[in-house]
């Protein structure tokens, strides 16, 4: 489970980046996602031929065109289906998906969801940032309650979806978060969804700064974000906090922010991460939000499951072992059979 | 039992039309099939239309609860389930009431008079009973007490009641057999094989079906017997094939045939179901099957196994064409590989997703969002499945462009003998994949075919992204300027026009020189038009037939043809789609011949309407 | 929240049952549910006219054909948002929805989702077969891995998906399992469900005897199920089991099984249950799984929140008490205008 | 600032086309808003065409992020949005090299030098400034350092940089402004309306517009100033209105005149999301919008909102289009009222989003399974948006069918001066809806136009289940009969022909007798053949010009007329759709006039196409 870091590295960021110029807004979040993947893939020892990039529609879907890899800028929602026919035939191609909160929730939630439940083997990146941008600003299924958009001029109605619950139900092997804003660490994070074999689900806080200007900010700020996020790492205890002095303990069937030194709380008592937990604990863990709890960010999850293009071929492979390579003849005659004589 | 035998009469018949009908749980698909089989093995051409209701097993006794099997067997070369049915078989009074009027004058109907119950009776919508009303004068009607025999001939086996009654359709079965001279081998080898872990059953259906046989032999009930002789087809090996097996056969070949895996994602939906089904058991061909969760994906999966160098096939009906539109339209601007196959059934909407229907031609054609032309070609009958989809695999690999392939209800589970092919002599599909490029990768650039280059990921350099977003000509990047747009639309176009250099021209039977009549038909009725031209001709009429299995592009002969006749009729199993193609195309008057009854077309029907067209007046149609 | 039966009940079964023949197959599990709906509808004071019933397509959707309501048999997967569409325009309109575990959570999975976290105010019952019973056997999202079936003669690959965590991860106000062969209890459940506001679910497991015949025996055989479901009950202690000496705790961050009795177990150790529990509580209970737990039936939760009808209806009163009834011509004019005089 | 003033000549012109472009971030939307308004409120014509990048805000300098807004204003009754630019104002290089080829010769070209920098060369893709290469001696070319000048002019304010430079494109508004001798008014009282809680932008913009103004006044530089006097419009009330607003609009009004509940179920998608947003504004006329999780469950919302008895609407475009075909089906089926209204864009695929194109015809009438006909009608310029959704709404309501509004992202983003109607003069929408039946209720049972009645849920005793499968003639049941099939298919037709009954027959503009030449057009293309025809008829050419408003079904005349012309073009935004229409339907030898550029036709392009099929040779078109 450590990143792939070669000694001295094989390839530079400017390895994976294509001609085309980059046509997001001056600003946008998506700029520091790309440069974060640029060098995840850098530090790594696979050349740009063996990897592919399948994204839907959107602003962030625009993502494949950047990348000097294969890559397929697919139609609204459907990317997941996409890549999974794709593995199947091509379990050797290193496949990334990306996808937007309105991509990968609302139109593409099915999609979304199949692909998780099957564990198809590949990394998939949701950039949230709770609204529609490419269309101009209308809400999305992470936008909160209430949230006045150019569709929903009194305030949107539906309760938002939370991803990261929403895969956990679904059997993510990979659940991880990571922040637009803090590169160093989505960058360890997108490192160890590289290193996942099968679905590694990573949503990323995306600032939209054109029609949703801050949403996350209580992540990205620096002056705040301490205070209001939590950096999980397996083994470690949830600690969290500008000074460190906050920490997460279990309190009969649900979790709790605690002060160290505050009741007698040391930090002996704040639970120690485990990323093989079982789902009901990382539904626990994706259930803390802000402004109520701090938000973990990191590995939530990652557990061993087998992936649904390797069964795919092992199914193949034990076809030719126990029938052997088919035989078209065979296959045209039948069992049935008669003669006619002319 | 041993009783002495009557000599009969033997007939010799040419050709038979036997319908077998019953409850859903009556065995009536499998009865037709065995006596199918049967036919088939004794160098009969055959020919078949089974008929089942929606529901999987509908409540017992109600008249949509009715399942049928029609099989058509001859001395000569049929391409028809046969018109007016020789013989009925019916299992109860629902059966008899919604196959009757299928039945000729004068035509056996065998009955099973056991389940003239007063609540079968009923449930089947008949105020009188039927056996007792002389409703039935027309017919040569025979009573026979199937189930209390049935049960008579397992009571020494011990076994009782509605196990005993299952085996009911093989007692049917024998009667019918015994009936045409067929012989009882086959089937008693089918139920070795079928019920091989269950030995009480093997017992059973052997016994029901020797004692429906010795019924016929025995009871002084039936005048005569009849055969009908050996087939006239070319010399070979023969097995029956229905036309979704066909169709999965000819999809692995065209895998074999050209080095790829094949890659199959489909959403089950009748009648297509079947073919995912069938390729899953051949997995040992390389084959992977994805059963998606639902028709875009599936079809969005050939798109992605497609880039990944896959022969790419999606299978569906009607309603899942629709759901697959937006990304069939993903495919033509990708210009990637695939294969869509639509098996038609009656629409709109749900409609009759078990019956036979032509419907979905425009919707293939033009069911997407801008410009957007995709190739089609349509199966003609089921064996031709095996062709059409053959052809299907290699324009599109060899094209860089998705392609429809149409079949229906009725060619998917319909079957016919099919004469085996030499597999070695089934031509390559050459496909090239570049593993260099001269500069920079230009995934647009064309040969002059108008065809792009299929790099695989992968391959060094030649990394590239595909997108909806238009592209520009030769590079492929995303490009939204005015001329270049009109420019992609053109090539587009131009590059599926010039597959018609690649198929084969359009033939004529009957008198190719030109006449009077030229039918025009693409699709499932091509056996029934077929068949039509030639009884008009040998009554001396001036009839030819043009059969499309191209639907887009067309042969390129086609307009010569359609203008050496005075007059021509499109038949379709549809409200008339191809034939507005055909008068938009070449000004053609040419006359609509529909029908739209989730049924094919009877031989009768098509003369008829070539009578009128001709301007003969009809010999009356006889029942 | 008590199931509303007057003391003469204005209804008899009769008057819910249409004049169609029900067409499934004999021996289905279809026919239990539909009884139990038609008692249930029975108890209650609402005149047939005022429900709608509305379906996908599958076995199970032909429901909406023998009920003596208004109802839509529409296409597959698509329920959920054609019985939005009403519900918004027409809250009055008492709607239940019917799926199966194909419609609604292979090709409708997203609508299914979508519904839920909207909370529009209807009832939606899965009928789980874990097949594909109308196309004649394929496997479905429900079905176990390695299932045979006629699509899958090698076995299926994809991990099958629960309904009740789906449906607690996309947020519902209210979860509940019933069995199609324990009626009394299932008709209980509907009732629950009958009187709550909101997206009320209810997963049933019903058995298709043609296709996958004993699928659900561990829950519905007399003989065992005791030991192998537990039925839920608000306010009640955990229990189970022939001999109601089993019952659930929690140790520390999971579910267990005990013996009471067994290890110095008492009655008072077991688990209370709590209809409002959190999500994250809800969450574990769902995944109590044959053969290793019992599996919940009954309640598993039921909140408030304001539903997705009512609150468009209330969005668009107040518009027109702040703003007035719509004017047309005010409309039509806009706010800049000029004159041409002819 | 104060200095002497040169007197001016002032030409005046009939009619002006102007273009401002610049990059996405330079406010040319607002721009070019503004100047149509006080065009607008001075009493011209107006016609717009907004034409924007696809991106939201592309990276500032590059071609593929101009953002560009042409206006035609005149003092005659104008339908397009102008040909050949007059005056073109570039805040950039990108925009200059983008908009260059519309200008005509000798054109005004409006420069903001400020910003020919050596990067924005490059971006742009210039090797040499086009400022200095002598390319521009076609034009009257104008270089203004508005970005210095804006900033100058903010100075005082205390404002710098790039939060002083946002004011630029006022700057040049107010050069332009002045130019054509409109008012300062109706941009200032915009800019305090806009901007009321920032008073600094106030302040800001307010000095650039003047700074702007006083330029043209002082600076030496324009030998004249231009005037296009009022048009003579018919008397009335007038706003200014784009395709998107109006069509909104006729939603509302229809169901104002209906006395029924409006739901708009979509899913946003360009350029058809300013519906949804538009609607939403408008909850106090007891509007429902629901922004649905896709274009699937906005076309299934619609259904179920129509089985509970609201006027109810879909939104979207091409591609959503395609995700609907399905549940259009099943309305189709059901027979329940709704619209779908379909704002083309380019295609095929994801296409290009945000430019025009009428590609979707064939999608709409034939991209569904089985027979499943659909009432069509198109809008033919933006304010008829109003009333092809009012008729819309009614036909559906009243014939219970699903209808498709067709509109384009030119029309829906295009503006004009609207008449303003008087509401009380709009006549009701007349709906029924069965309280009670004689005997069993029978949801089929049809009246002579053959509709079906829409019994609301709630109403006792009219219980019944609509559903996708074959339904029974009269009760609706699921049934299938191969007869009933037929019918059933029949009546669905046949209910759709006989609103042909309903829909005014088609007017020709021209000469009605009949004539050389009749181009016929459908949708946006309405205005420019208009325009062409006139102009043509005006230098003696026998040409007129039929409109078809209603495609599904067409009106009742359209053959008597097409048949009175000896030549008959088919103009449209597509590779030719209806033309195939009319070609199958009355087997007349129409040809096409096809683009397929994500533009308008021009005025010129017509007029070229209608001399050349009329045989004379066109004049040398001067760009
Ligand atoms: C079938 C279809 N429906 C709708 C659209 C319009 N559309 C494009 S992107 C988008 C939503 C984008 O939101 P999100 O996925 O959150 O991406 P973002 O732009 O915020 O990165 C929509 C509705 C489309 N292109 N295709
Ligand atoms: C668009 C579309 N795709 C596929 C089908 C075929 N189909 C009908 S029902 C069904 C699955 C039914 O399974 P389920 O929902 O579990 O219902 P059950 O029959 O088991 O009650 C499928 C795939 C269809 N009718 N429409
Ligand atoms: S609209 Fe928002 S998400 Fe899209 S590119 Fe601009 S800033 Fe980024
Ligand atoms: S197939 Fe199965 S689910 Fe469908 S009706 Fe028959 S038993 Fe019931
Ligand atoms: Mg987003
Ligand atoms: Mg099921």
């Amino acid at each position: 489970m450590s990143t792939a870091t070669p000694d001295k590295p094989k390839y530079t960021i400017k390895d994976f980046a294509s001609d085309q110029d980059v046509r997001w807004c001056p600003g946008c979040g998506d700029y520091s996602i790309l440069s974060a993947v640029k060098k995840v893939l850098a530090q790594r020892d696979r050349p740009p031929e063996e990897y592919c990039f399948i994204s839907g529609i959107g602003c962030s879907s625009r993502f494949p065109y950047y990348m000097n890899t294969y890559g397929l800028h697919t139609i609204h929602g459907r990317a997941p289906a996409v890549a999974t026919g794709m593995k199947i035939v091509r379990p050797d191609i290193e496949t990334w998906l990306i996808t937007g909160d309105g991509d990968g929730l609302s139109i593409g939630g099915n999609h979304f969801m199949h692909l998780i439940r099957r564990n198809v083997n590949l990394r998939l990146m949701l950039f949230n940032n709770r609204i529609y941008g490419l269309t101009k600003g209308q809400y999305s299924p992470t936008s909160e309650q209430n949230k006045r958009t150019k569709s929903t001029p009194m305030g949107s109605l539906d309760f938002p979806v939370d991803p990261l619950c929403l895969a956990i139900g679904a059997g993510a092997t990979f659940v991880a978060r990571g922040v637009d804003m803090h590169p160093k660490h989505l960058i360890e994070t997108l490192s160890r969804a590289a290193d996942h074999k099968g679905t590694a689900f990573v949503e990323i806080y995306q600032n939209c700064n054109i029609f949703n200007d801050g949403a996350f900010a209580h992540a990205q700020d620096r002056k705040v974000r301490s205070d209001n996020v939590i950096e999980l790492v397996h083994g470690e205890p949830m600690i969290y906090g500008a000074d460190l002095n906050r920490g997460i303990i279990r309190n009969g069937d649900h979790l709790e922010s605690v002060t160290i030194g505050e009741n007698g709380v040391t930090k002996d008592d704040l639970l120690v991460h485990d990323e093989t937990c079982p789902e009901t604990v990382a539904f626990s863990l994706a259930r803390m939000k802000y402004p109520d709890m701090p938000e973990p960010i990191g590995v939530i999850r990652a557990v061993d499951r087998p992936c649904y293009d390797d069964l795919v071929n092992e199914q193949v492979e034990h076809a030719v072992e126990t029938r052997g390579n088919g035989d078209l003849q065979k296959l045209l005659t039948g069992t049935e059979t008669w003669d006619v004589n002319g | 039992m041993s009783t002495e035998v009557t000599p009969r009469r033997k007939e010799e018949l040419q050709e038979v039309t036997i319908r077998f009908a019953g409850d859903s749980g009556d065995g009536m698909q499998l009865t037709g099939t065995q006596f199918t089989n049967t036919a088939a093995v004794l160098g009969n051409d055959v020919s078949t239309l089974p008929d089942f209701p929606a529901e999987i097993r509908a409540p017992a006794g109600t008249t949509y609860g009715v399942s049928g099997f029609q099989i058509h067997f001859s001395s000569f070369d049929i391409h028809t389930p046969g018109d007016a049915v020789d013989a009925l078989v019916v299992m109860n009074p629902a059966a008899l009431k919604v196959n009757l009027e299928d039945l000729r004058e004068n035509g056996i109907l065998i009955i099973n008079e056991d389940s003239f119950t007063e609540q079968n009776l009923k449930l089947a919508g008949y105020a009188e009973n039927p056996l007792e009303d002389n409703s039935l004068t027309n017919y040569r009607v025979f009573r026979i007490p199937v189930t209390k025999a049935t049960l008579e001939a397992l009571e020494e086996l011990g076994m009782k009641g509605k196990d005993a009654a299952r085996s009911k359709n093989f007692y049917a079965l024998g009667v019918v057999l015994w009936l045409y001279n067929r012989p009882l081998e086959p089937t008693l080898d089918f139920i070795n094989k079928k019920f091989k872990n269950k030995p009480e059953a093997i017992k059973a259906n052997e016994r029901a079906l020797r004692a429906g046989w010795y019924f016929g032999e025995t009871a002084e009930f039936f005048t005569s017997t009849y055969d009908v002789p050996k087939a006239e087809l070319p010399a070979g090996q023969y097995r029956k094939i229905s036309g979704n097996e066909a169709l999965a056969y000819g999809l692995i070949a065209a895998a074999v045939k050209s080095g790829k895996p094949l890659f199959y994602g489909s959403y089950p939906i009748t009648p297509a179901s079947d073919i995912l089904h069938e390729l899953a058991k051949h997995k040992n061909f390389g084959v992977k099957t994805f059963q998606a969760e639902d028709e875009i994906a599936a079809v969005c999966s050939c798109i992605g196994a497609s880039f990944g160098g896959a022969l790419s096939v999606t299978g569906t009906s009607g309603p899942g064409i629709a759901l697959k539109a937006e990304a069939m339209g993903l495919g033509v601007m990708m210009e990637l590989p695939f294969v869509v196959v639509n098996v038609q059934r009656g629409g709109p909407s749900t409609g009759l997703p078990t019956k036979t229907e032509q419907s979905d031609l425009n919707q293939v054609l033009y069911g997407r969002n801008g410009e957007c032309p995709m190739p089609v070609i349509a199966a003609k009958s089921p064996s031709d499945c095996f062709h059409a989809a053959f052809e299907a695999c290699k324009i599109s690999m060899q094209h860089m462009v998705p392609v429809v392939l149409l079949t229906d209800a009725y060619l998917a589970n319909g079957a016919e003998p099919w004469n085996i092919p030499d597999a070695s002599l089934i031509p390559e599909i050459e496909i090239e994949h570049p593993t260099e490029w001269d500069g920079e990768f230009t995934p647009y650039r064309r040969d002059e075919r108008g065809v792009r280059p299929w790099a695989l990921p992968g391959t060094p350099g030649l990394q590239h992204r595909l997108g909806g977003l238009e592209k520009k000509n030769i590079t492929g990047g995303v490009n939204y300027d005015p001329d270049n747009h009109e420019l992609m639309i053109k090539l587009r176009q131009e590059k599926i026009d010039k597959i018609a250099d690649e198929i084969p021209p359009a033939t004529v039977t009957g008198n190719p020189e030109g006449g009077e009549l030229l039918i025009v038909t693409w699709g499932g009725p091509f056996g029934t038009a077929f068949a039509a031209t030639n009884r008009q001709r040998s009554k001396g009429r001036d009839v030819s037939h043009l059969h499309l299995r191209w639907l887009n592009p067309m042969p390129s002969n086609v307009e010569e043809i359609l203008r050496r006749y005075k007059k021509v009729i499109v038949a379709e199993i549809n409200m008339g789609q191809l034939i507005n193609i055909i008068r938009s195309k070449f000004l053609i008057d040419a006359k609509p011949l529909n029908k739209m009854k989730g049924r094919p077309f009877t031989i009768t029907e098509v003369e008829a309407a070539m009578e009128r067209e001709l301007g003969i007046p009809s010999e009356p149609i006889s029942s």
